[in-house]
């Protein structure tokens, strides 16, 4: 496939209180970044399960984008230092299977950084660009035809290793 | 013992040659160890860069190119001239900021077979490297003939302290690093406001009206406060104030005759050098009627008037309240 | 699962979205490529927001059986409670709506109308199968205590709790100085009509201070909060003020007594002494004096006494000791102030350095006829009158290396300096200014006063003020350097006295404080607001709103707008007596879970327990916020969130990357 | 954290503006000049301000309106001592004597820098750069003597009696310039940088 063309799919997992209002704002302020980033609210960084990265890479994601408050920052205390954890655990486990942990990427947004958010969303799709589409042998080798991967496979995929990093 | 790669600069070697012998002398009783680049070229002072953009930036790069190749990677390039300092500076700091222009500078540097990674030296003034790096506390212990009663002005001049990239040593405006130096090795340190103005840099080539404007502004501000001696960081600041002290009194009808030395000059008579080895005496106006004033003992300390019933309180300095946040 | 019947709503917003993603192209597609996921009606309308917009997604709940509803309009920030309450008067459960944005994610951030457009499909795709999952839910009812906390005692908080405590419910304010005041009770006149501060403000004091309603917590400071709206759960420190205040009578025989005296850097801005027992000012309220331990001679060397023994009343108490207050309140408000910008930052105006440079904090306190100098316009040395100031506009605002924003009233407080040292000295007055500005009521109206009083009006940025004198009318004045941008020309001004309009900062702690409250900081450090034009004075946070300058810089009729607009919304909360809760909360299923007790460590709000008896971890409804965090830990499953439970975010994960569609879908 | 939005040019139908050039001929990616709000903090800040035919905000408003010939006329560059007391107090963070220098390299490579009553610095930088490009160092005397005899014969001969003779005297002149051992690196180095893009244009 010619890198020039290709489009990469990037899920986003924002939180609730600052970075989907993050992304809110960069749109209230007219701010431009790339169409492929698609965005997932949830209440808190906290709330992300390692399963849903690895579905989302599983379904045809070539990047994921993890959001949340700064540290301190955070609506529940420090929710977001555990999304950090399991941010860094995901890189490692990730890379175990293959895929380039520069694919899942930690952003910290606050609901005042609009213009940040939308930088680190363009920076990442020319990363995500550079890098080229996502190829995951492992998986399709798993779920045998299915490129879809059931949270219960996923569960047996994940491994002890994310259990740690989840506490 | 702390070892750096030394850019000399072309002052250095002819003109600023006391700044140098000083500063080596100053250095091996501080256990410091400067290794010279060798090879190194003019750093294009302020003028390559007024005609070409990529070459003048080439230029430095050469320099910066062989302080990280002759093994010095992770040592600091110390160097003494202002002017030297702030070019190397910034060159690794537009570097570090430009892609593209770090792209053209080491494509011109490939052609002499050099490659420069902006950010592998660290650049930093003798005047830093002397009161961070060795500190106030070490300094004081090699005084051996504190300059008591010695009334110094500080002239800190322009390139050491401004322009701020990720933050300077010291106050872009009052700075007093070089103060705190002074008064380490028992000299009296006068009141200079006009510390780090500029001393006219080159237009004492291009017009010297504005440039001995500038210069009579120093001397006379210098003097206003009682200074007995300039202590300049700088060759170009050195040479404006000392050679063209004449030319100021012509064309100001004043008659201003105060030495300019090196702060190395004077930290060298403390630490026991004598006058000769210091290069006293290669200075234009002769320092050494005012080196006779240095005292055996400290001088009285001026009591201060007691204040008047009437006067307000003075907001705390800035750098005492820094020094308290660094105590909570 | 039997099939839902699912409507797909696409707004234009006028040309908001319409205009870069193809909206008639998108409600075809979703018509029929998510038909096989239940979608049964499409339509997309010019304004679904209006009430025509909205009569429309009713009528098709009612004649076309829907049980889901997708809308793709805004941020669900701004318009779901609109569409879930249209859902529900149709009869259907409102948590059974789902809004996707495509304005600010979509049409707003991106140029090209074909990848907008293809984007939009993902993004509705996403909500159709989220939607399926949803599940129709009951709002929690929390019941609104009638109490309220504000904080801090300026004239933003005095005005809110005044509000509130007339409508007959009751107030705790809290305050961090001895007295409630704030910066205006430093002030001397207040601009634009130059009445006296302490003339309008200290009635107010004195009846927070006497309010049935009102306890006065001074001296004190917030140290915890916990609960959420109409249930929070404050902890006060109440500071040692060894004074007891049943018994002090507010004679200040003690301040007269004391021996020590200390610069007071709070209420004199540094320019005036205080004793170690002081009150901040004679009209301070409360009238009660606390004794500074930190600079008392007795605290230091156990001798002096100066102070009980001279006290009548026996008021003194050694032994006092911090008190820890439990508040239980239903809503707070902050009004938390600001600082001001430390003018020695600014190296080149020599503040800190040159006697004459002042402030302008110091300069009120100058003014001020019970201030330090009982109001003589002096130099430093306490004597001398100027006879020439400058003035100089915009120290510390609009200046990227401190602080990037206008601070709002400093051009207007210049002006009114630069009257009253003309009125009271006569001297020749320069006022420095970048822009004028002058925008409110009467403002500019007192600019051309002040115009044809004789003021010097310079248009530049003082590039520096030196004691370096280069002519002999230079010697021993303040020269201010400037290029006059009038003339285009450099002009050095000599002058005596140096006034800095220094700018309005957020508090030091505003970072600590909004945290501690559970809301945000700007970039700049202001609390932030709900809505910065529609809901100024409410914070993301229900039953947290703010006012005054902790949201950003104001005047003082903003400010008092700001507190009775604050108080307003409380009043409101507590006249409806209970209120509706987003019902997003995490709940175990007893028998997924085995009892491995991971997520017990890991709620902040410590809502989940183990239950011993059947070994399963049982949470507590009314603690959780739902954050999630514990439904992504639990490695059983056994915990879900509702509203975003694994199922509802997979299925959108699913939708999103559109594996959903049978046929990929060309864009 | 920075959060500010860069300068990016807008969508435009007309050709590159002067502004537009001047920025893009200036090292860093966004020397700020788009920014200037006209504050004078650089007029009022410089050294030889009073000398100058145009302060420093005049000539960034006089960029802007696209007065080309009037902007590379000017002495105001020339006059720039590189002092940075602009720079470090420019509330808008302006590049002000990075700016100056490129408005240095387009006067001379434009021929305008002989227009202004400054005519002779593009000189004395030539000069120097001359002695730089053939030895690697600076040489103090030859400089002085050769720029003073094309510009100023009577200086000449004052340098070679009063200040410089004494300089000379204190042995604080060489007589001959010092070479680098490797100037033929140099020289390679400064060719291929001159072939590069000699006249600016860091960021094109």
């Amino acid at each position: 496939m010619n890198n020039e063309q290709f489009e990469p799919v990037i899920i986003g997992f924002t939180c609730n209180w600052c970075s989907y209002r993050a992304a809110d704002l960069a749109g209230t302020a007219r701010v431009k970044y790339p169409p492929n980033v698609r965005l997932i609210r949830l209440m808190c960084s906290g709330r992300i399960d390692p399963t849903f990265v690895l579905q989302a890479f599983a379904g045809g994601a070539d990047g994921v984008l993890i959001t949340g408050c700064h540290p301190g920052e955070c609506h529940y205390l420090e929710q977001n230092l555990k999304a950090l954890r399991r941010t860094m655990l995901l890189q490692r486990t990730v890379a175990q299977f293959g895929i380039e942990p520069e694919r899942v990427r930690l952003v910290w947004a606050s609901a005042a950084e609009g213009v940040y958010l939308a930088n680190a969303i363009t920076e990442m799709v020319e990363e995500i660009r550079a890098l080229g589409p996502l190829n995951w042998p492992q998986v399709a080798a798993l779920n045998g035809k299915s490129h879809v991967l059931t949270p219960a496979i996923a569960s047996v995929v994940v491994s002890e290793e994310l259990v740690e990093a989840a506490i | 013992m702390q070892t750096y790669s030394y850019y000399p600069g072309c002052a250095l070697e002819r003109n600023a040659a006391v700044y140098h012998d000083s500063l080596m002398a100053v250095a091996e009783s501080l256990d410091l160890t400067f290794t010279e680049v060798a090879d190194w070229n003019c750093c294009g002072a302020t003028e390559y860069i007024t005609i070409d953009l990529i070459p003048a930036y080439a230029l430095v790069g050469r320099n910066l190119a062989l302080a990280a190749e002759q093994n010095c990677n992770g040592r600091s390039l110390v160097a003494p001239c202002s002017a030297c300092f702030l070019n190397l500076k910034k060159a690794d700091h537009y570097l570090a900021q430009s892609p593209e222009l770090n792209r053209k500078v080491n494509q011109a540097l490939a052609a002499g077979g050099l490659h420069y990674e902006p950010g592998s030296v660290h650049v930093k003034h003798l005047l830093e490297i002397i009161t961070e790096d060795v500190g106030f506390e070490k300094v004081a212990r090699a005084v051996k003939r504190p300059l008591f009663g010695l009334k110094i002005a500080p002239y800190y001049g322009c390139l050491i302290v401004r322009p701020v990239f990720d933050g300077t040593f010291d106050d872009a405006e009052q700075p007093t690093s070089m103060d705190t130096l002074m008064r380490t090795i028992g000299a009296e340190v006068v009141d200079f406001p006009a510390k780090a103005q500029c001393c006219g840099g080159h237009m004492t080539q291009i017009s010297e009206a504005v440039a001995l404007h500038l210069i009579h502004q120093l001397l006379k501000n210098a003097v206003d406060h009682g200074a007995d001696v300039i202590a300049a960081i700088c060759p170009m600041c050195q040479l404006n104030l000392d050679a063209y002290q004449d030319a100021v009194n012509k064309h100001y009808g004043t008659n201003f005759h105060i030495p300019i030395l090196y702060f190395t000059q004077l930290l060298g008579l403390a630490f026991g050098f004598g006058e000769a080895t210091m290069g006293i005496g290669q200075e234009l106006v002769d320092a050494r009627p005012a080196l006779a004033n240095i005292q055996v003992k400290p001088l009285k300390p001026v009591k201060r008037k007691r204040p008047s019933k009437t006067e307000l309180p003075m907001p705390p300095k800035l750098q005492e309240v820094r020094s308290c946040l660094k105590n909570e | 699962m039997p099939q839902e019947r699912i409507g797909v709503y696409v707004c234009h917003c006028g040309s908001n979205i319409a205009g870069t993603v193809d909206v008639e192209e998108l409600t075809a597609w979703a018509g029929e490529a998510l038909r096989h996921r239940g979608v049964v009606v499409a339509r997309d309308y010019k304004f679904m927001c209006s009430s025509l917009g909205q009569d429309l997604i009713a009528k098709d709940i009612k004649e076309d059986a829907l049980t889901r509803v997708v809308v793709a309009a805004c941020s669900p920030h701004l318009h779901e409670a609109t569409f879930r309450k249209a859902c529900a008067d149709a009869g259907m459960n409102p948590y059974l709506c789902e809004l996707v944005s495509i304005r600010e994610q979509v049409s707003w951030v991106h140029t090209d109308k074909a990848a907008a457009t293809a984007k939009a499909k993902a993004v509705i795709s996403g909500g159709v199968e989220r939607v399926i999952h949803h599940a129709p839910l009951e709002p929690m009812s929390v019941p609104i205590n009638p109490a309220t906390l504000v904080v801090g005692g300026g004239i933003a908080g005095i005005q809110a709790a005044m509000e509130i405590a007339d409508s007959g419910f009751h107030v705790y304010l809290v305050e961090r100085e001895p007295s409630i005041g704030g910066h205006m009770a430093q002030f001397d006149k207040t601009f634009p009509t130059l009445d006296c501060a302490a003339c309008i403000l200290t009635p107010k004091m004195v009846s927070i201070g006497s309010h049935p309603h009102i306890t006065l917590l001074t001296y004190s400071e917030v140290e915890q909060v916990d609960g959420y709206v109409g249930n929070f759960n404050v902890t006060v420190r109440k500071k040692a003020s060894y004074v007891n205040s049943d018994l002090c009578t507010g004679c200040s025989v003690c301040e007269e007594k004391c021996p020590k005296s200390v610069i007071d850097p709070v209420f004199e801005a540094g320019l005036g002494y205080r004793k170690a027992i002081y009150r901040s000012f004679p009209q301070a309220v409360p009238k009660f004096p606390v004794i500074d331990a930190d600079n008392c001679i007795y605290f230091d060397t156990g001798k002096c006494k100066a102070c009980e023994i001279h006290c009548e009343a026996g008021a003194i108490d050694f032994e006092q000791e911090d008190q820890i207050l439990e508040l239980n309140v239903g809503n707070i408000i902050l009004a938390t102030g600001y600082d001001l910008f430390d003018a020695r930052r600014e190296t080149q105006y020599g503040y800190g350095r040159l006697a004459n440079v002042f402030t302008s904090l110091e300069f009120e306190r100058l003014t001020n006829a019970a201030g330090p100098t009982n109001g003589n316009i002096v130099l430093r040395d306490g004597e001398t009158t100027p006879k020439s100031v400058g003035i100089i506009h915009c120290v510390g605002s609009r200046d990227r290396k401190f602080n990037n924003y206008c601070s709002v009233i400093c051009c207007m407080q210049s002006l009114k300096f630069a009257h009253l040292v003309k009125e009271r000295t006569g001297a020749e007055v320069f006022n420095f200014y970048i822009d004028m500005r002058t925008a409110y009521k009467e403002y500019d109206e007192f600019y051309q006063r002040v115009l044809s009083e004789g003021v010097h009006f310079i248009r530049g940025r003082v590039a520096e003020v030196t004691d370096v004198s280069n002519t002999p009318e230079e010697e021993d004045k303040l020269v201010i350097q400037i290029e006059d941008t009038r003339i285009g020309r450099q002009r050095r001004i000599p002058v005596d006295m140096v006034i800095l309009s220094a700018a309005l900062e957020p508090r030091h702690d505003s970072d600590e404080v909004a945290h501690q409250f559970g809301i945000s900081c700007s970039v700049n450090g202001w609390f932030i607001e709900k809505h910065p034009k529609l809901d100024p004075v409410a914070t993301m946070t229900e039953g947290i709103y703010i006012a005054g300058c902790a949201q950003g810089p104001k005047d003082i009729p903003s400010t008092v707008t700001q507190g009775a607009a604050a108080a307003a919304r409380v009043l409101g909360r507590i006249q409806q007596k209970e209120m509706a809760l987003e019902p997003i909360r995490a709940e175990v299923t007893e028998a997924l879970c085995s009892g491995c007790r991971i997520c017990n460590n890991l709620c902040p709000y410590t809502a989940i327990v183990f239950d011993e008896a059947k070994e399963v971890s049982v949470i507590n409804a009314a603690l959780c916020q739902g954050c999630g965090t514990c439904v992504a830990a639990c490695p059983s499953n056994a915990i879900s969130g509702t509203q975003f439970s694994n199922e509802q975010v997979m299925a959108q994960l699913h939708g999103l990357l559109m594996l959903n569609i049978m046929e990929p879908v060309v864009s | 954290m920075d959060t500010s939005v860069k300068y990016v040019r807008g969508p435009t139908t007309h050709d590159r503006t002067f502004l537009e050039e001047v920025i893009a001929q200036t090292p860093v990616d966004d020397p700020r000049l788009a920014y200037c709000v006209q504050c004078g903090t650089c007029g009022g800040s410089c050294p030889s301000g009073a000398d100058m035919d145009y302060s420093p905000r005049e000539l960034f408003a006089m960029i802007d309106a696209n007065m080309r010939e009037e902007v590379l006329s000017s002495n105001t560059p020339w006059y720039c001592v590189s002092c940075y007391y602009c720079m470090v107090r420019c509330p808008q963070d302006v590049h002000i004597t990075d700016v100056m220098y490129t408005l240095k390299r387009m006067a001379v490579r434009e021929g305008f820098s002989h227009e202004s009553n400054a005519k002779d610095a593009p000189d004395f930088s030539e000069t120097f750069i001359d002695f730089v490009e053939n030895y690697g160092r600076s040489f103090e005397l030859g400089l002085a003597t050769l720029y003073h005899l094309r510009h100023h014969p009577l200086n000449a001969v004052r340098m070679a009696t009063g200040m410089g003779f004494d300089l000379f005297r204190k042995g604080r002149m060489n007589l001959l310039p010092t070479r680098i051992e490797n100037i033929d690196q140099l020289k390679a180095i400064l060719a291929e940088a001159k072939a590069i893009g000699g006249n600016g244009d860091a960021n094109l």
